[in-house]
């Protein structure tokens, strides 16, 4: 799978993205998050206040319980601030 | 039509191309968003916006779609940029035209409210003391907010 | 500034002195109304507008004025035309320029709205059934009344 | 004074100005209006209706009850429609 980190969570983890496959017993963008957050402490810091983190499953958003597979592309990054 | 672009535009240009695009509407409403040159005292020098490439246009287009879905609009046109910028230069355009004045000036509103709390770009801004990401600003969800319920009416 | 002109103007290049005149502020809205090509299923084959030398010009500054107290605006442009002119021309443009989007796109709005209701301009439209004046529409004074009711809240 | 009609009031009055004293027993906008409408009786037709002849005073509007003199402008017109 595909992992993309946007902003200053970008800064936080060292990488823009990168390839990984699907983590055994991870089933859900949340799980993902918190499995990565282990791999970067710094990106897992941010995780633990609710809100700081938005999530986006293949260009969409959703919430933390939703499902990921090992083909999705799966991107973390703070609240936007275009426009 | 949305378009996601590195290089600058000139929204007076853009304007000009819009207006002949669509020249049967009698009300053409737009905004441009510059690039601020201070924040309170702090001078800005130069703002870099990161975007989602992708993920970003879909969002655009599901917004414009929105908007032509709430309201008669003859056209519409959203350019933002993305990448390093000075001030006063133009961030974003936002343009409407319909056959009432109320139509594209409400669509026009809420295309540039959405676009800021749905599309995904974030600023950086660069001052005497160094670069920092700029925050999401909870009168920009409250400015969206309005059109949620909008709808719910 | 005020502007009441027979002469035609190209709204894309007065959008780019008003954007170069107000660099500093980060939000511009306008709005252009035209000439529109038909009223329902009638032709307009074109546009004359009246208005009262001197009165309108006094109207103008003072709604501009009004604007400007109520929103923090760094600039602010009305231009008008006045005489007869074709379907697509130009009649009206509104910019404003703001720190904040909400300011400039609410004074963009309030400007058009209360011009309608009283600045003295008076259209005659010429469609293939002859010359008939424009009626004052319920709609123009309802929008006029939202910000007479948001001065008193 | 000077008397001005816009839109079609003038055309009703067939002239787009008038210079004239102060009638007699005129001190208001509304008497002089319906003085004017003697004169010009398609003008004084459209005066009965209430709301459709807007009035100014030295080029700022004013309702019936306002006061006239001889160095005066008034002004008859229809609600605008400009924009």
């Amino acid at each position: 799978m595909k992992v993309r980190y946007f902003a200053w969570l970008r800064q936080r983890t060292g990488v823009a993205e990168e390839e990984l496959p699907l983590p055994e017993g991870v089933r859900t963008v949340g799980e993902l998050a918190r499995y990565l957050g282990e791999r970067h402490p710094r990106f897992g810091e941010v995780l633990r206040t609710p809100g700081v983190v938005r999530f986006a499953l293949n260009q969409e958003y959703v919430d933390a319980d939703a499902p990921v597979g090992p083909d999705d592309e799966v991107a973390f990054f703070p609240p936007v601030t275009g426009g | 039509m949305i378009r996601v672009q590195a290089e600058p535009f000139d929204p007076g240009a853009e304007l000009t191309a819009f207006l002949a695009r669509c020249g049967g509407a009698g009300g053409v409403a737009s905004f441009v968003g510059r690039v601020r040159d201070r924040d309170g005292a702090t001078p800005i020098l130069a703002m870099t916006l990161e975007h989602y490439p992708g993920m970003t246009e879909r969002k655009l287009a599901e917004i414009e779609s929105e908007a032509r879905r709430r309201w008669p609009l003859a056209d519409s046109l959203v350019i933002h940029r993305y990448g390093r910028m000075l001030p006063g230069e133009p961030i974003v355009l936002v343009a409407t035209a319909a056959a009432h004045r109320q139509d594209a000036l409400a669509a026009c509103s809420f295309l540039i409210d959405w676009l800021k709390t749905r599309a995904p770009f974030w600023k950086m801004e660069e001052t005497p003391a160094g670069a920092r990401w700029v925050e999401a600003r909870a009168s920009d969800e409250e400015a969206a907010a309005r059109w949620v319920l909008a709808a719910a009416d």
